[in-house]
């Protein structure tokens, strides 16, 4: 089991040491049980960290900004920045390695082996405890969680409340780490691509109802974007204007630039945007499920990456965020690759 | 006669096969459904799937993407991309329950005229039951 | 509610000129209605231009109160909208809703000595407010006009700056050296410095780049002028005009609405955020 | 900047006009925004129809051009052209088709009309958005690399510096000459081939233009046509051909024997040797991996005996860097690998033996000078069995292909070995009989007639050894009957292979291979000499089994070939090409691992087009995740608005 | 007007009022939003807030102004889209909710009127539902001046008395309603008044959360607009909208030009909500940002509630409902930052 102080010894040894210029890890909130994103920058802070089933977030998004900020900076830190992962997060440095968005130089990880479990699923938990407020959520020994409400503690198995990305894991163990905590052992795990079959197995017009009803929900706030580690494109297709605009662009650049999707949350326009993000995730997804945890619609996005995710390896035997030195999903090929579909 | 539906496909082709497929159907006078509406790319890898997406935001019934056969490719091996995100545009549209007669690969090269022509008659033919596309097209 | 606010009067362009070529051009434009209306507006207003089918861009009216006949804008070519209206031809029919903002206190400012300065486009917004000044020549004391551009190219209303040389004082400038050019070379902030403005009973306006702008404000404080004597233009993103859709604002102030026109006592306490 | 675009709409006759009501569609497009004129004509593409474009482009100050007419793969250079010579950018002018894709597909002239009016609006929409490009212009380095030291690379290579360019001529081997310096007699003519070959190999040693680079491989190539620059190996042979005198001293005191590579085995060689007297270079060499040692102490008689010092156990192997312009592969072929044919005994039995070896036994230098003997046990051999297609046009255990120049050098075989032994029997089994070319099948019949060769038609199953005679099962199929030959030698007709390490080449100079491992030409039947990379041709049997007048003519004409590229000072390339917008790109390299070309790159962490080898195919622009790159003139702007178009109304 | 309306009248009275459109919330997985109902039956005034406020309603986030298109005569042509007319009527608004309206009225009125707004706004009829338990974890509505059961802007406020309602007509369209079908209510007795304000007092405990001297913080926000403070708080900001477009106060759009046809040219005008979190809001067309990170935008939301709103309209542009808190995907909790606010030291 992974111990918290096992990690705090270590932040704090890195942050006086000098080694990192901050830590990107998890605290708690002020407004209930959820962790929260904590940026630790002095080995005083560091008290603050915490690791428990809360502890949801991909925190390699924060990578993304800290290499924007860095680039405005005129005399930036060039020390590294520490980092906790689990191993679904762990996938997502590797893509973005092997997307040569940062360097390996840069980032100093803490990576924590899920072991046997994983982090819990907010809403799951909220119905097992029928609406109840739970106050702490904590690892055990065994595969169970120990809850703490108002009305004292009590044990879930992991198993009721995990995040169904993590019934469907297959990398509960940081594949790059500089230090690790807990250990890497086997897991018990579902069909990786069970949850999948639920939407597989319904008729062609039952699957358009249902992503119809779904994605007609989008109220285009864009969360899911903002939240995946993927998307770091400086300009998103729907974007209005051009963003990567210097004193160099044009007015016909910014005239020309294509409106793929209008901003109107309308099926046709939904339905463009959430294509394009699956497309362009395919290959690059690791399951993280940030996308589907964070929709205030409760869209369930993971399906779309998940689906794209399964095709990958099924058509192209094609896994992601595992091998940094791989070519990506479509800038490769094979001979032998399927045509059954080509007439 | 009138009233019957008559889909919008939009295809794709790259220049140096499909294209030149295409032409070869007409210079051999081999008739087909004016259904197609063609968009010569220089290759099937240049395809890119916002183009696929874009098409059946505009109203387009079924989108046709055509390349060379593999390894005939003019550029060495554009295809073969092609043949992987498209698998993938494929396989995506068919998850959210598009029909999977609306959107179609196929290798036809240069000298295949006579399969051009019979790619485009199944491809009318099929989506014609279908009736019009209105899942994913802009409500205008 | 007798009218709605977001629809647009249909006008026909029924002038184009071209004031500046090269990679940042400039046209003015001149429209009229297609159906009479009451369009009126103060100098330093502006505008909502609508290119139908591209989007609407906030346009400083660069014509006189005055003038009756045609209502004129001078455009920088800069995004999607401009663009398209650099691309329209004569006849062709645009849309306009408006006039927004507050307009510059020339009523205040009578009997005052009136020191215009302006860089670039930023003449635009100035040309109005002379214009009238021109116009109401005896309202007012002495005009001078300081005004700047990259080359001797990129000034705008050229002909009409000769035409004005021959009634108020104007200062030219250029930022730099060009064979032929003999007047100043150097940045519009140097010109006011060299050419030194009285701020007895004058008021400057000064339109043009932020930047520009920043160090003009620098000069005047320099040469003695008071907050309240320096008026400027303010520029943000606008979408409504009317200070609804939110973005345009500087702390509680929407620059659509209730701007662009600032004097610097009013704009100093503002947050930078434009 | 205005838009002001001109539509010429052909009637082709009635080839357009007899399905498509040409008027309409030329009266809907005049409405299209951008568009200020519109007419129609018979032929566009006859003089009067280009004028009317031209003068519609003064009347009506137009700026771009679209001509409705057949399809653009024969009319848009000459429209292109046209609107040049009328002041405009060839890009401005682009292609509807409504020929080829509409008017001879289609019957019902109302939907036939429609889509040539979708067709040229969305054309329309392209054009609108073309930038004016002029081509991109390479300076040539006016020198060839001829890969290749054999018939084909030596012709290749004398035409070139006959016609007054510099060639380096990089062989692999220690000499020049390739396989045809091993043949005893060339078909159909009978003539001596060292007898004809060597004065074309001493012409290359001699010629001012040839830089001769033999024991040396080709390592690297980068660049593109017109600047390719080559890394080639030279290979230490550790004797100075400068000071060596050829007096044979150190063979004769040299300790070590090994195959003879040029004899194929039928005799041997020291480990100091000349690879055979006419070498070109002529000099000795000493073969490093047979040679017991380079330490004095090891051996070095060699050196002790040599006394121009011509021995220099210190020699290193160099990299030697060239410019060149143009690149001819005549990179050869080699026989298919005994181990793959067990069932003939091949590489068991002594007496079997594979057509070289047989050209090496009828040839006057040859191992037995000339004369006939089994290997095994130096008897003439009476009955002779030749077995054609050894390896070849067999798809499911070895080469699906014909290797093509068996029939007739196993006629020559046959023909030859009773002109040698004018009592022994040949006979030859074969599947049939290919013998297209001049004079070819009048030497069958020859060798049939007059020299009483037998043929029999079908395969043969197994060949092994039974008392001192090769017993060969096969089956004459024409009788349908089982024969048994008790033959006293077996020569294996075997399949042409590309040469060893044709593949790596391949790899080195990006060019592609055939299915069968040959290399690929850019079109089988208009560019056979050409390889798909622009600037490197391919000569000889690198590219397909030839024989000698094919390999010749495919030499002389792929060095033709690169003359005219050689005798340009610049060359253009279409600029049409891909272009980076380094504001979006975040240097993923997704494109310049989908490049075919190898034409992208990372520089400071964006990617960067070489606009040279760019072909402009844009499968980089679909996968870019960031649009960040896209093909001039067929941006996906450009597409946006042609499906638009295609869809609108 | 008060009444009692027993459960069992409930859906008699809303069977009477089938000539409005009718919306109410309604569960669908495990989310509750404001839909139209067809059956009166299926309305359960009982739920949780829902995601989206009835701000959805009065100001969608798609709203088509004009529609234009060319024409021979003067080469354009445009005509007004106003919404369609046809009254109606919101149940069980949460009183946060409608007060959130209130405010944004504010924005809508004056110089220059909202045709769009207003006019869903004046035919649409608000019952709101007393909070007996607040409806989420994160419920502050009595630090920004609304209570649990607030009657501004309701039309009519209801109290649930376990097999009862309260019914608080608040205004004349109120009264109309219930006259509608008078029959289904009953006058109310002294209990039911003692009830409702034993119930209405209790509500107000059941708040947890709260923002403490919440009066202090617009002046000492003035302050801060040049510190540290900001980039501190929005690190883990990940720039969604959210916040806003949850926001029953955040009124921010765009307008947009929606192409059907470029040749010839047709298409509409809309409206769309737009955000101050995204970074096109406020990005010049030459590239130039006013506000070019995120802590410029986090500062400008906590601002316009807390500063400018209160400057321009003397009240706080913040209904306290909680919405912005637990869907924040990173937890930023608009509490705590305004707890630090009023304890930063300048």
């Amino acid at each position: 089991m992974v111990k918290v102080e096992d990690i705090k010894k270590e932040a704090k040894r890195i942050l006086k040491e000098g080694k990192v210029k901050y830590i990107i890890g998890y605290k708690k909130s002020t407004n209930g049980l959820m962790s929260v994103p904590a940026f630790i920058e002095s080995p005083e802070d560091v008290e603050n960290l915490i690791w428990d089933p809360t502890c949801v977030y991909n925190l390699t998004r924060f990578l993304v900004d800290e290499k924007r900020r860095k680039a405005r900076e005129k005399n930036p830190d060039e020390r590294p920045v520490g980092i906790v992962v689990k191993g679904c997060d762990s996938r997502a440095i590797i893509v973005l390695l092997q997307e040569k968005f940062i360097n390996r130089e840069n980032i100093y990880v803490l990576g924590i082996s899920c072991e046997t479990t994983g982090v819990l699923d907010e809403k799951k938990l909220l119905k097992k405890l029928n609406g109840k407020k739970a106050e702490k959520v904590e690892y055990d020994e065994k595969d169970n969680f120990i809850i703490t409400t108002l009305d004292g503690k009590s044990k879930v198995p992991a198993d009721e409340i995990l995040a169904e990305r993590c019934l469907e894991c297959r990398a509960n163990f940081p594949v790059i780490n500089d230090i690790l905590f807990g250990e890497k052992v086997d897991r018990k795990l579902d069909n990786r691509f069970k949850s999948l079959e639920k939407i597989e197995s319904l008729s062609k017009e039952k699957r358009w109802g249902f992503w119809k009803e779904q994605l007609d929900k989008c109220i285009r706030c864009y969360a899911c974007r903002s939240v995946c580690p993927m998307c770091y494109c400086d300009e998103c297709v729907v974007d209005t204007i051009n963003f990567a605009v210097t004193a160099d662009t044009t007015a016909e650049e910014k005239a020309q630039r294509i409106k793929w999707v209008e901003k109107s949350p309308t099926t046709s326009e939904n339905f463009v945007y959430h294509f394009v993000r699956a497309i362009h995730l395919a290959g690059r997804c690791i399951d993280c499920g940030e996308c589907e945890r964070v929709c205030p619609m409760d869209i369930p996005l993971r399906f779309l990456n998940k689906k794209m995710e399964k095709e990958a390896k099924e058509l192209f035997d094609y896994d992601a965020g595992f091998d940094p030195d791989q070519p990506s999903l479509v800038s490769c090929f094979k001979d032998e690759d399927p045509e059954d579909f080509i007439r | 006669m009138t009233d019957e539906f008559e889909p919008r496909i939009v295809a794709f082709l790259c220049k140096w096969c499909s294209s030149a497929g295409s032409d070869l159907a007409g210079v051999s006078r081999m008739e087909y459904p004016s259904n197609v509406l063609p968009i010569t790319v220089m290759c099937s890898g240049s395809v890119s799937p916002l183009y696929i997406f874009s098409a059946f935001n505009k109203g387009a019934d079924g989108v046709l993407v055509s390349g060379c056969h593999p390894g005939d490719c003019h550029y060495l091996k554009g295809n073969y991309y092609a043949r992987r995100r498209i698998a993938l545009v494929k396989k995506l549209l068919e998850f959210i329950g598009l029909e999977p007669q609306r959107f179609q690969m196929s290798w036809v090269s240069a000298a295949e005229g006579k399969k051009y022509t019979q790619v485009i008659k199944d491809f009318v033919k099929e989506i014609k039951p279908l009736g019009p596309q209105t899942k994913l097209r802009r409500n205008q | 509610m007798d009218y709605n606010v977001y629809i647009p009067k249909l006008a026909k362009i029924i002038e184009i000129k071209e004031e500046v070529g090269g990679s940042r051009p400039i046209k003015s434009f001149r429209t009229h209605f297609i159906n009479k209306n009451d369009f009126s507006h103060r100098c330093g207003q502006s505008a909502m231009i609508s290119v139908l089918g591209k989007g609407e861009s906030m346009i400083s009216i660069s014509s006189s109160p005055l003038v009756k006949d045609y209502l004129q804008f001078s455009i920088l070519k800069m995004g999607r909208v401009t663009t398209a209206l650099h691309e329209m031809q004569v006849g062709n029919v645009i849309g306009i809703r408006g006039p927004y903002g507050n307009g510059f206190p020339i009523e205040e400012w009578k009997g005052k000595n009136l020191v215009f300065i302006g860089g670039g486009i930023g003449l635009a917004p100035i040309w109005s407010v002379l214009n009238t000044a021109l116009g109401k020549r005896e309202d007012y004391g002495d005009l001078i006009l300081i005004y700047g551009a990259r080359t001797s190219k990129d000034l705008v209303f050229n002909d009409e700056l000769k035409e004005l040389k021959k009634k108020i004082t104007v200062f030219l400038s250029v930022d730099v050296e060009e064979e032929g050019w003999k007047e100043f070379v150097g940045f519009v902030p140097q010109n006011v410095t060299d050419k030194k403005p009285s701020p007895k009973n004058s008021i400057t306006v000064t339109c043009g780049p932020p930047i520009m702008i920043k160090f003009v404000i620098k000069a005047l404080k320099d040469l003695g002028f008071e907050d309240e004597q320096i008026y400027t233009t303010v520029e943000n993103k606008m979408k409504c005009g009317i200070g609804k859709c939110g973005r345009c604002n500087i702390g509680k102030h929407y620059v659509c609405k209730d701007g662009p026109v600032y004097s610097w006592a009013q704009l100093k306490n503002l947050p930078q955020e434009y | 900047m205005k838009k002001r675009t001109g539509v010429f709409v052909c009637h082709c006759g009635i080839n357009i006009a007899g399905t498509v009501d040409v008027k309409k569609v030329t009266e809907e497009l005049s409405k299209h925004p951008g568009v200020v004129h519109s007419e129609d004509y018979i032929y566009m593409c006859s003089d009067p129809g280009q004028n009317l474009i031209i003068d519609a482009i003064k009347e009506k100050n137009l700026d771009k051009v679209v001509v409705a007419c057949c399809s653009p793969t024969l009319h848009e250079t000459t429209f292109r052209n046209t609107i040049k010579s009328a002041g405009l950018n060839t890009f401005q002018c682009e292609i509807a088709n409504i020929r080829e894709q509409c008017s001879w597909v289609h019957k019902d002239m109302e939907k036939a009309t429609e889509k040539a009016i979708k067709i040229s609006k969305s054309t329309v929409e392209r054009v609108l958005r073309n930038e004016s490009l002029d081509p991109i212009s390479i300076p040539v380095t006016r020198r060839a690399l001829v890969i290749g030291g054999g018939i084909a690379g030596i012709q290749s290579a004398l035409d070139l510096a006959n016609s007054d360019f510099e060639v380096v001529l990089v062989e692999r081997s220690p000499s020049i000459g390739g396989h045809m310096i091993q043949l005893s007699e060339t078909f159909p003519t009978l003539d001596c081939s060292q007898c004809i070959l060597t004065p074309k190999m001493v012409e290359v040693s001699k010629h001012p233009n040839i830089k001769l680079m033999t024991f040396s491989e080709v390592q690297e190539i980068s660049g593109y046509i017109g600047n390719f620059k080559v890394k080639i190996l030279k290979k230490p042979t550790y004797v100075d051909p400068d000071k060596c005198t050829l007096c044979d001293e150190c063979t004769k005191v040299c300790p070590v024997v090994v195959p003879n590579e040029f004899d194929l085995g039928l005799t041997g060689r020291r480990a100091i040797y000349i690879p055979f007297p006419q070498a070109i270079p002529a000099t000795y060499i000493l073969d490093i991996n047979s040679c017991p040692g380079l330490l004095p102490i090891a051996c070095g008689k060699c050196a002790d005996v040599c006394e121009p010092n011509a021995i220099d156990f210190d020699m290193k192997p160099e990299i030697i860097e060239e410019e060149v312009g143009a690149i001819i592969v005549a990179s050869g072929y080699d026989q298919y690998d005994k181990e793959l044919m067990a069932e003939y005994g091949y590489g068991k039995y002594p007496d079997v033996l594979d057509g070289l070896q047989f050209e090496r036994l009828l040839s006057a230098s040859g191992p037995t000078m000339g004369k006939i003997l089994r290997p095994s046990d130096h008897k003439e051999p009476k009955e002779v069995v030749f077995i054609q297609c050894v390896g070849s046009r067999d798809p499911e255990l070895h080469c699906e292909y014909c290797s093509k120049i068996c029939c007739m050098y196993t006629a020559k075989h046959a023909m030859l070995y009773k002109h040698h032994v004018h009592d022994g029997q040949a006979y030859v089994f074969y599947i049939d009989i290919r013998s297209g070319g001049k004079g070819y099948e009048e030497f069958v019949q020859r060798a049939v007639e007059e020299d009483g060769v037998l043929y029999l038609r079908g395969k043969v199953s197994k060949v092994f050894e039974d008392k001192e005679k090769l017993k060969v099962w096969g089956i004459d199929t024409l009788i349908g009957k089982d024969i048994e030959i008790d033959a006293d030698m077996v020569v294996l007709a075997m399949a042409t292979r590309p040469s060893n390490g044709a593949e790596e080449l391949a790899r080195k100079l990006k060019i592609a291979l055939d299915k069968d491992g040959f290399l690929a030409e850019a079109h089988p039947k208009l560019r056979p000499v050409e390889s798909v990379t622009s600037g490197m041709f391919l000569a000889g049997a690198a590219q397909a089994p030839k024989d000698i007048p094919e390999a010749v003519a495919q030499a002389s004409g792929a060095a033709a070939k690169a003359i005219s590229i050689l005798c340009q000072e610049r060359l253009y390339h279409a600029p049409t090409v891909a272009n980076v917008n380094i504001n979006l790109c975040t240097g993923c390299g997704m494109c310049v691992d989908v490049c075919p070309y190898d034409a992208l790159s990372l520089k400071n962490g964006k990617a960067e087009v070489n606009e040279v080898l760019c072909e402009g195919c844009g499968t980089c622009s679909a996968t870019c995740l960031r649009a960040a790159i896209q093909v001039k003139n067929i941006t996906p702007l450009q597409v946006h608005e042609m499906i638009n178009a295609c869809l609108g109304g | 007007m008060e009444k009692i309306l027993t459960k069992k009248s409930f859906s008699k009275w809303v069977k009477k009022l089938e000539s409005y459109k009718i919306y109410a919330p309604v569960k669908n997985d495990d989310l509750w939003n404001y839909e139209i109902i067809d059956i009166p039956e299926s309305i359960q005034p009982d739920y949780p807030n829902t995601v989206l406020s009835p701000k959805k309603i009065i100001f969608p986030q798609r709203e088509i102004f004009l529609e234009f298109k060319a024409s021979n005569e003067e080469g354009l042509e445009v005509k007004e889209i106003l919404p369609e007319e046809r009254p109606a009527i919101i149940f069980g608004v949460r009183p946060c909710d409608a007060r959130a309206l209130t405010l944004t009225d504010n924005v809508f009125k004056g110089d220059f009127e909202d045709p769009y707004y207003w006019k869903r706004r004046n035919q649409t009829i608000l019952i709101g539902l007393t909070c007996n338990i607040p409806p989420s974890f994160d419920c502050f509505c009595l630090s920004v001046g609304g209570s649990p059961h607030s009657k501004d802007g309701l039309d009519i406020l209801m109290t649930d008395l376990e097999d009862k309602y309260y019914i608080e007509s608040l205004t004349k369209k109120g009264n109309q309603l219930i006259n509608l079908a008078k029959d289904c209510f009953e006058e109310p007795k002294v209990m039911d008044k003692k009830d409702l304000e034993k119930i209405q007092a209790n509500s107000e405990i059941q708040i947890k959360r709260q923002i403490k001297d919440i009066k202090k913080i617009p002046k000492k926000l003035k302050g801060m607009f040049d510190t540290p403070f900001w980039d501190k708080e929005s690190l883990s900001c990940i720039q969604c909208g959210i916040c806003t477009y949850l926001c029953p106060t955040c009124h921010c759009f765009d307008i947009n030009d929606e192409v059907a046809s470029s040749a010839p040219l047709k298409g509409k005008r809309v409206r769309t909500w737009d955000n101050c979190q995204f970074p096109d809001f406020t990005m010049h067309s030459s590239g130039h940002n006013p506000r070019p990170d995120k802590a410029s935008r986090l500062r400008q939301r906590i601002l316009h509630k807390f500063q400018y709103f209160v400057e321009l309209y003397e009240n706080f542009q913040c209904v306290g409902c909680g919405r912005c808190i637990s869907k924040c995907p990173v937890g930023i909790d608009i509490i705590e930052v305004l707890d630090k606010v009023r304890d930063y030291g300048l």
